[in-house]
């Protein structure tokens, strides 16, 4: 596995992304953002800011206007098939995401869908669960794992679709500190494109040498995270803020 | 799902047999079960031998199956109830007239619904809740059914954990309903129980849309089934077919 | 007394065609509701459909009191016809039968055609009859709405158990007295039916005030605006 | 309000609690807790170290052996009414707390149930609901509010019944930054004595003067919760740890 990354093609190209709800409420106002193969790149921003919102738009579960490309290929209803398997969604609430009997029967359901077969599709698995250390639990019930097992079995039924842009909704909400760095050190190891949509500044100071903080739905600060949290006022306006006693190491 | 289910983890050739036979042959035989006269007592005796027989190659204990056949309780109460009320010719039973019809009603009940539990039991005793709906996936169940059956075993214990806890919240905050018109509270629950697991189902749509779910759950291979795995896992329905079809032979 | 223990038949009430005849019912009335729910048209529906059936199945492991020492449970055919549609309810609740029946071993294998006849059939399209017919009730209030939850729960419960008697009469393997049967029967489920109104009416009173727009009865119907209110 | 404090009683005191599942597993092994009036107390320790089961028994939701005694009243079947209204537990998913129409219905309901009438149960909820700052949002459906405000809705909810003691499960969980240090604003105002269970330990610091860390049933260090934290070694073993960045001011 590894991407496929085609020289000179970004990863992810989005501009001018608006939505509206089917109420009317307008959500996304014109969202601009790029990023390179190999980027990880945080999404900040508080809560009702369309993080999530956004998230949806980039493998089409959400239809705005505006223009999104993933690895080169324009997201339109012809390409939606494949910029779905393009981007790897690992969403907030693992049980949300695990939704079938088995940990093994979960990653397969993916790649099944995008049309691999046997013998490739157990040795997807396979390989994607040792990705993330969970290759002893294929034949458990999500059920019977821990919040953190969960999480990480949730990024390997992304995986296992050889993803060339990863988006994590919030990895560490709800982790005890062990299963938080285990995470972290899992994320460090993959090497590929990721966007991690989190109002957990540390986390994403600790994974994320780029971030973008969107406000109001629109990308409002754009640059290198360790800059971004250091600007207190910049933060302040956002309704954003370090916790206590958390000290960016110089 | 894994509360309460009575699979038993094993390894026999029973537990190997495919799901998708062994639902078949668990209808056949109780449908073979059903049909016999019932008053073709030799005939559920060899009936509850081949369940028997089927247990000691499971290696499942027969206590087990005793303890939780008790599920049958409420009919067997309507097969003592019949012989008293039933019409007809009478019969004296330990010195009290009661209707031979009703009687031999009553056996019926008890014999085929304890037979008819039974061989159920077996059915899930040696299946994996997820092989029978895999089984009923193999045998061309609708699309639909699959899909909720699916979604169903997964998320009833999340459900029913997040019934227990909030049934926990209210009896710490003093909630003690014990009649029905102080069950408020709980029906309550109900209402935004039912909401949190309208929401999730569509957090899982999305999450299932994202991995490119288009309609349908994607079957796992399926190995073919031999002829003779179908005999050795429908034999035990073939011997119970067998004897309805003696007993119910026009004589 | 347990209200779906009551109904739930088992192997050997009914005779060996009866039970095919009802197994043939079950599945050609299953195949409408799946046309007309368009389960399989929209692949938003089977999915949402799962959790709800997993929200009914649970609701089915939660007792409560009917009488100090005397629990019921919701059986859920009202709820689910008002919430979910006659047809999507249908399905939802046939799923459930079934897979108690092959998990649980609760209602015999011959009788599931019956079961779900009675439970997921019976309950939803009464039910949801009785809430179209007194829409009139639920448009003009809040407790009008209740009222007809209620109602339609009570009646969707003694529908289910008249269904049962239906079935004995065509294939009882004793001769008793239909009327006496029907008395028994649907006189016990006329008593656990106000238990399935009150808890039907309470739960839909909850969602009506979060998000009317979730309720099909309401959805489909003029009463949204006065409901929401 | 203000919880009746009796000189010379202790607000809790648990001595050798013992539990096991109805299947025959040990989860508490004799606990000793000793809290005075007006403590706040961080119990510590990673899943699956028994801190929930454990506090399922402070109100006698569980029951297992060993002496249980709330501001000077002991646990039996007969003081079970009285010891839930002194004991005020917050659990982890408000979701799992809030079930009523309103906001206001929703913190009546335990008042209501421990037998205050109107006028006095308006009061109540308003001062409740004042207490945390959500008095503006009474009418509205606790469905509508955000995760924060959910928050502190459960904690109004067990305050209305004006408890000795307050018990809050992970009360940091899946809190935005603002929204976290806007709960222990509320807390550190409410002058009450607190149990706070949690595996945020920069929260617990904040919060909670004293800690206890509770591992395999049993309590494995209890003091100053600053010591507790700077002993890398006793965190290590019982799998905690601080998170990435967080230096503990001197």
């Amino acid at each position: 596995m590894g991407g496929g990354r085609v020289a000179g093609v970004s990863a992810l190209d989005v501009r001018g992304l608006t939505y509206r709800y089917p109420d009317g409420t307008a959500v996304l106002h014109g969202i601009d953002l790029h990023v390179e193969p190999g980027e990880r790149v945080a999404v900040l921003g508080p809560n009702g800011a369309g993080k999530t919102t956004f998230v949806l738009h980039l493998n089409g579960v959400l239809t705005g206007t505006g223009h999104i490309e993933v690895a080169g290929l324009p997201l339109s209803p012809d390409t939606m098939r494949e910029i779905r398997r393009r981007v790897g969604v690992v969403f907030q609430d693992p049980d949300d995401q695990l939704f079938m009997p088995t940990v093994a029967d979960d990653v397969a359901f993916g790649p099944a869908n995008f049309g691999v077969t046997e013998p490739e599709l157990g040795e997807r698995v396979r390989a994607a669960l040792s990705a993330v250390g969970m290759a002893e639990h294929a034949d458990r019930s999500p059920m019977h794992l821990s919040e953190g097992q969960r999480r990480r079995v949730a990024l390997a039924t992304v995986l296992a679709s050889d993803p060339e842009l990863l988006v994590l909704d919030e990895p560490s909400a709800n982790l005890e500190p062990v299963a938080r760095r285990e995470l972290a050190e899992v994320l460090l190891s993959l090497d590929r494109t990721m966007l991690m949509v989190t109002h957990d500044l540390p986390y994403a100071l600790q994974l994320c040498p780029r971030a973008v903080l969107i406000d109001n739905g629109v990308v409002v600060a754009d640059g290198p995270t360790r800059d971004l949290l250091a600007d207190a006022d910049l933060l302040a306006a956002h309704r954003l803020e370090l916790p206590w006693g958390f000290v960016p190491q110089p | 799902m894994s509360g309460g289910v009575l699979y038993r983890p094993g390894d026999s050739p029973v537990h190997r047999i495919p799901p998708q036979v062994k639902l078949l042959a668990a209808f056949a035989a109780v449908l073979g079960v059903v049909a016999t006269p019932r008053e073709a007592f030799w005939a559920f005796g060899i009936d509850l031998f081949v369940v028997l027989a089927v247990w000691s190659v499971a290696g499942v204990p027969v206590g087990w199956f005793a303890r939780r056949a008790v599920i049958e309780a409420p009919f067997v109460l309507l097969a003592v109830v019949l012989p008293f009320v039933s019409g007809g010719p009478r019969v004296d039973v330990l010195g009290v007239a009661v209707s031979q019809d009703g009687l031999l009603a009553g056996w019926n009940i008890l014999a085929k619904g304890t037979l008819g539990v039974l061989i159920a039991l077996t059915l899930a005793a040696t299946t994996q809740p997820r092989d029978l709906v895999l089984g009923l996936q193999r045998l061309r169940a609708p699309a639909w059914f699959v899909t909720i059956a699916t979604l169903m075993l997964r998320y009833v214990d999340v459900i029913a954990g997040e019934l227990r806890r909030t049934r926990i919240a209210r009896i710490s905050r003093g909630d003690d309903p014990r009649f029905l018109w102080q069950a408020g509270a709980v029906a309550r629950g109900a209402g935004t129980l039912f909401l949190r697991s309208y929401e999730r189902g569509e957090r899982v749509h999305r999450a299932m849309l994202a991995r490119g779910w288009a309609g349908h759950m994607p079957a796992g291979p399926a190995a073919p089934v031999g002829a003779l795995r179908w005999v050795a896992g429908g034999s035990p329905a073939l011997v119970i077919a067998t004897a309805w079809a003696v007993a119910a032979w026009p004589v | 007394m347990t209200a779906s223990v009551a109904m739930h038949l088992s192997d050997g009430v009914l005779d060996a065609s009866t039970s095919v005849l009802f197994g043939a019912v079950a599945v050609a009335w299953l195949a409408v509701a799946a046309a007309r729910g368009r389960i399989d048209v929209d692949d938003r529906t089977a999915p949402l459909a799962g959790l709800l059936a997993a929200f009914l199945f649970a609701m089915q492991l939660l007792n409560f009191p009917v009488l100090p020492g005397v629990s019921g449970h919701l059986y859920g055919g009202a709820l689910a016809a008002i919430l979910l549609g006659p047809w999507v309810g249908a399905l939802c609740l046939s799923v459930v039968v079934v897979i108690q029946a092959l998990l649980f071993a609760d209602g015999g294998l011959t009788a599931l055609g019956a079961n779900m006849t009675n439970m997921a059939l019976l309950g939803t399209a009464v039910g949801f009859a009785v809430a179209l017919a007194a829409r009139g009730l639920a448009r003009r209030s809040r407790a009008g709405l209740l009222a007809v939850a209620f109602l339609a729960g009570l009646v969707s419960t003694v529908a289910a158990s008249a269904g049962f008697v239906v079935e004995y009469a065509i294939g009882g393997q004793a001769d008793v007295s239909l009327g006496g049967l029907a008395g028994v029967v649907i006189g016990v489920h006329a008593v656990i039916g106000i238990g399935e109104g009150v808890i039907t009416a309470l739960a839909v009173g909850a969602i009506v005030r979060v998000r009317p727009d979730l309720i099909y009865l309401v959805r489909t119907s003029e009463t949204r605006e006065l409901v929401a209110a």
